[in-house]
């Protein structure tokens, strides 16, 4: 468990992060915790069996990027490179809607940097009919899903082709058919929300798992207990993840809680809790499928606090140099989530740069196809857009009188 | 037909449409076993299972968040907050996501989610348990917003509202559960000597968006909603007008036809209700009307509301517009 | 720590209480717990030296009245006898309260019945400027201030003389004088504004401890996660506690919560936790000054969850017997305070029934005196009541002109 | 005097009543070490120290609810939403809490809490970065609600409104932060060249409850707040009508005086708010004037609003209320 900074004990505590702009990050070397560490309970086991995985860590990958111990998911040839080309495409992708943002044909645009392999591999441990209820952390998981990249530009440009019609900024996906629920700006929202739509599964006797994601900073909101609470008296099939990648825009975690891990909170509610190395591909997908096992077989929730470190700014409007040492990721030593499953790979013999090179061209020629091709629709800068009356459909089922007559006003 | 007063209407739609739609649930704060602290679900939990109607935490946040997900993945949640004076902690949840959900998704979402929740004051309840906080969801586009009076058009609305696949915030004049209200607290009336309180066994609706004309007149048209149709009704009797007295019952989207026809033919109005003033729904009639009628008012619209102060306690009958001043107000738009 | 019951774990869990009407209420004998098991840490040590009061339950007086353990207080004889007399004044005040409800006098009204203890030694093992905030369940602490019994009725009444003017309902006191602070109908609200009284107190340098109660049913609203989450973060001087009575109305905390204790979900935030006999006066005491002490060096917040039962109705218009069995709480092991007080001062021959009856009788005339002199300045079936210009009044410092106008057109 | 964008007037107002007043605190997301996502408290950290200017959980309610108890016992908070669309978190603690205190407490309470935030659309934000709910907050006694437009009396009204010993919403329309909007995003003029972007250094407040003729006019009166002041001053310019703009400033207790003097001397009246258009603050403004005013009226009482609807992203534009819309509607004023 790591330990937490403050300035003073008086008057009343204010935390520190381990660094500001200025410092040097100084990690002190790699993890404490090691793979092997920890180990794989039954899925039938109780909350306070996961007692220790709550402090822990659960890794698989150590820093050479072999893999070892209970929780390896032993996956095979296939899916691990599929897991790597996610991560890689989602990489590529983020990179060239960042340079459409900085060139005016994207509004806004938000990374999942350095955070790629926790919707990815998660939403490789579940099964299709589960439902997704992300952040605007996890639109990975529509890759997985196979979600069309044009339609997902689309979106983002807010052109004639958005299904969310340029109501909402980009990266609030909704993507009914991949099961991926509507992203939601006002944080932590949709971590109550995915213990209904749970319940409803459950209601419905369907073996239909609910995942949901909030960030660290995001756990301090009332949603954050509600979810946790309704969770633990109706144990129905719920993931709840508190992705804890240090920092909540320009607050680092010391700032804004009392120490301990984000995982110790699931166990006072009697949910089994686990603390996971969150750039491991492989414990990432271990722990999700014990957690899907788990609730499939009628056992409840389970509450996974999965550690990573945000490597990019918080969004296009984000400048992370004016709070935090600018090589700070590089020092943090959990590492890059495509590096270390890379690096697995390439030890099994079962990938080499070349390869890599090659793929990395592959997906670059497929973003780039895609971009065009979802330029084609209209891009921010010079429309087309979504046509003025989308402003008025779907705001109730059928168009009231009232929005009916605005409509008429604007005449468009 | 039965008698029935408003919190055996409101149970007989919930029993019917829990019968009818497998996928009717409905939970709140002691709404299972208890059968709700004003007994609007009481038998339920027996008659339906644990799973179907139940206690939930106290949280009406939570409360709101869970049936909004449920809505999503095909229930239709039917929950209760406790009194409307608790569905604050609720609000984010209701205004910024169950109202935003089919517009934000391109209709790829939705939730038809139905919030029963007591309102108003009458009852002693001061600061927290008498508010009629509907003008704060009025301003919220994806919801709607009904307000009942009395037995008849509880059930038939709150059936309404279970059906209808938008959200909607259902507010039940808790002064009127047991008998409707004439702004004198001595004269207790029953359900049961009032044509409103004659219900149907039987399923059936009224739509929403749809006013009632209570009472027909020539000289003005009074609008009021929930316990505030039966203390204007009395109004009306008290100030020897010919107004004509319109019971909103949906007050988002509201009925324009109705109002507008009205207010045309008598070319004044009294629009009456318990929240306070500024900002009150009434503001909204008031502007909508003066902008429809214009050429056609003979006097100022006037509303009678309660103040613009918290909800008092051992004063509630000098807060709450009575007959008297409702009355008031009538005869000055006679007198332009 | 108490199992939990459900009744089906498909499709999804929905709890039961231990009885229901008509069922024998047999909880099996008394408390696992006796004083001693639990030892009584230096103030200086971490939350988790506390990990085992989090859990257990911390006694002083066993089921023979006998005081032991590390948590003995040690209280001299007069702070004892001035606690039981509290009780007992509470007791009595109570009782009378709810007559005058059943005859009109009163519009509503809450007991502390079987919970007396809670905020009378708690409020007695604190200073004199400790800020009180509590729920509607914690009146008690104005006696052990010394408040006017005269002028509490006057405020329950809503009469002339009742301070909040006749704008809440009984029970929603405010004592400024004795920093009681307001108590609000929305249920919890008070706990995380408690965190900031205590962030002032320690802002301005002061040794000003704030308390705060709220019950196992609030605890499941968001302001619960604030006051924890915030206390954990700036750790001001403030001891947060969960009266965990069992019933919030109808709803036993089986119903609404996943298991585990509440203390522990303090021990989560990394605040010391303590689990406390809540109808032990002594526990009581030791546990509070031990957190006041704590608090008053500088070392910030204590979690304390008070297992006690609700032994009355929930208020004046609640029927317990619709829901649980009628002699529950004299089957329930954990007693009642005041006996157990009393208990415990005969058994030590520092009182007995001779001198028992007379404070029943004194403290009996001094809450009849009290409640015809509170009558004279008027009752709810007759008035006289504030008047109506009290509506008006102190809802901004000064009246604003629309406020000004509607008053005048009251007339009144 | 100093050229200052409202961002710096309003860093101008905090830092001068950290100086002044030891008991101010402010806090919030972001806004301690790192000043502020819009940068409104940068370098205050750094001047006053970590204790009186700090970064926050973040939970909104949270932040409100402590806020609320520092003020309880002698501190001065001032809190800051980061987008006011995040403010309903907090609604119950500002609404149900705050706003009753000193009432339900007989006087014996108070909590001077001041909560900044700022508001409104034109900065590409879609849904849950535009809102304007300052309506949400009017239908509340016991707050004050004011809305600035630019660095002149952003400052001004910021400092009145950390000295209130009630409780203060501050709306800043974040599109006017840097400069003035008139409707065109393709012009975007700074606060250097505009009158009002010439702000004392020193210490001054403006009264809360009190008005602003922006310009005087005979024809028509328009009242508007936050960036629709901007807006409308251009529609006036094109619309060749000698109308006489007000901006609000404060919304509750809005400034009675100053507004009903301009529409009897005028005749004619258009609102202007970015807000839907039901229940927003136009109908208590459209309400209450007609009531004071009826007489005087020689044409219907406009208002021009955001569409009932969620605010979009990619089509604002045609969301905000328009120079264009504005101007039709204050000829349509001229017609009658
Ligand atoms: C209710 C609410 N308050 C504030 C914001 C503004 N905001 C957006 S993201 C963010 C920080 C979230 O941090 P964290 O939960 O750690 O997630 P991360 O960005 O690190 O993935 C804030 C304050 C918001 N979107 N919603
Ligand atoms: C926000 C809010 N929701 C609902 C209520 C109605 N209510 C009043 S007390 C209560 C139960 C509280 O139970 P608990 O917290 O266990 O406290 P206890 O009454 O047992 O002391 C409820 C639901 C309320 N007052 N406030
Ligand atoms: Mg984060
Ligand atoms: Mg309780």
């Amino acid at each position: 468990m790591p330990e937490r900074l403050t300035v003073s004990e008086a008057p009343y505590t204010i935390g520190i992060p381990p660094f500001r702009p200025g410092e040097k990050a100084d990690f002190g070397g790699g993890f404490a915790e090691q793979p092997g560490d920890l180990n794989r309970p039954e899925v039938t086991c109780t909350a306070q069996d996961t007692a220790t995985h709550a402090v822990g860590l659960i890794r698989v990958l150590d820093d050479e990027h072999v893999a070892s111990g209970e929780w390896d998911p032993k996956l095979d040839e296939e899916t691990l490179l599929k897991g790597l080309e996610h991560m890689m495409r989602l990489r590529i992708f983020d990179d060239r809607m960042i340079k459409m943002q900085r060139t005016g044909l994207l509004s806004f645009y938000m990374r999942s940097y350095g955070e790629e392999a926790i919707a990815i591999a998660q939403t490789m441990a579940l099964e299709e009919q589960d439902w997704l209820f992300p952040s605007y952390r996890q639109p990975g998981a529509q890759f997985v899903r196979g979600r069309d990249m044009v339609s997902m530009i689309c979106h983002c440009i807010g052109n004639t082709e958005d299904n969310v019609r340029g109501r909402q900024m980009p990266v609030h996906y909704t993507w009914k058919e991949g099961r991926f629920i509507s992203i939601s700006s006002p944080v932590g929202t949709q971590f109550p929300q995915a213990v209904g739509v749970a319940m409803a599964s459950a209601y419905r006797g369907l073996d239909e798992v609910c995942i949901s994601w909030l960030g660290d900073g995001t756990s301090a909101q009332g949603d954050f207990h509600y979810a946790v609470n309704f969770a633990s008296t109706f144990k129905p099939p719920v993931i709840l993840n508190v992705v804890n990648n240090q920092w909540a825009i320009s607050t680092h975690a010391n700032l804004a809680t009392g120490g301990r891990t984000f995982a110790e909170r699931g166990l006072a509610y009697d949910i089994p809790s686990f603390r996971v190395d969150g750039n491991d591909f492989l414990a990432l997908y271990a722990v999700t499928k014990w957690a899907r096992d788990r609730a499939s077989a009628g056992l409840g929730p389970t509450f996974i606090e999965v550690y990573t470190y945000r490597a990019g700014a918080h969004s296009s409007s984000d400048d992370p140099s004016a709070y935090r040492p600018q090589d700070e990721f590089e020092c943090w030593p959990g590492g890059d989530p495509i590096d270390r499953l890379k690096g697995h790979l390439i030890g099994r013999g079962l990938w080499d740069e070349d390869k890599h090179t090659e793929l990395t061209e592959r997906i670059d020629a497929e973003v780039m196809a895609a971009y065009k091709e979802a330029c084609t629709f209209g891009d921010l800068a010079n429309g087309p857009y979504p046509p003025a009356s989308t402003i008025f459909t779907e705001v109730y089922e059928e168009v009231p009188w009232h929005v009916q007559e605005q409509r008429e006003e604007l005449g468009k | 037909m039965a008698k029935m007063n408003m919190i055996a209407a409101l149970n007989s739609a919930l029993d019917l449409q829990l019968q009818r739609d497998p996928n009717v649930v409905i939970f709140g704060e002691d709404v299972g076993y208890f059968g709700g602290v004003f007994r609007v679900t009481a038998g339920l939990q027996e008659a339906h299972g644990a799973h179907r109607v139940f206690d939930s935490p106290l949280a009406e946040g939570g409360i709101a968040a869970v049936a909004f997900g449920m809505g999503i993945n095909g229930l239709r949640p039917v929950m209760e907050i406790q009194f409307a004076d608790y569905i604050f902690p609720a609000y984010d949840q209701i205004v910024n996501e169950m109202a935003k959900l089919r517009h934000r998704s391109g209709g790829e979402f939705w939730t038809p989610v139905t919030i029963r929740t007591p309102a108003g004051g009458g009852i002693r309840g001061g600061h927290h348990h008498s508010q009629s906080p509907e003008a704060q969801f009025t301003h919220t586009p994806g919801l709607k917003v009904v307000y009942c009076s009395n037995p008849y058009n509880a059930k038939g609305l709150l059936t309404s509202a279970i059906e209808c696949n938008d959200p909607v915030v259902f507010f039940e004049p808790k002064r009127c559960y047991r008998g409707p209200f004439y702004g004198d607290p001595h004269k207790v009336p029953t359900w049961n000597s009032h044509p409103d309180g004659e219900v149907p066994e039987d399923y059936y609706s009224i739509p929403l968006e749809q006013a009632r004309i209570v009472k027909e007149g020539g000289a003005c048209t009074v609008i009021a909603w929930g316990t505030m149709v039966h203390v204007a009704e009395e109004a009306i009797r008290q100030s020897n007008v010919d107004a004509e007295l319109i019971d909103l019952q949906t007050l988002l989207p509201w009925d324009r036809d109705t109002v507008v026809e009205s207010v045309r033919k008598t070319g004044r109005c009294v629009i009456v209700h318990e929240a306070p003033k500024t900002s009150g729904f009434g503001a909204e009639m008031s502007a909508s009307i003066q902008e429809r009628c214009f050429w056609h008012l003979e006097a100022p619209i006037e509303r009678v509301t309660g103040w613009d102060t918290p909800f008092p306690h051992t004063t509630e009958w000098d807060y709450l517009p009575s007959p008297g001043r409702i009355a008031e107000a009538i005869a000055r738009t006679q007198e332009a």
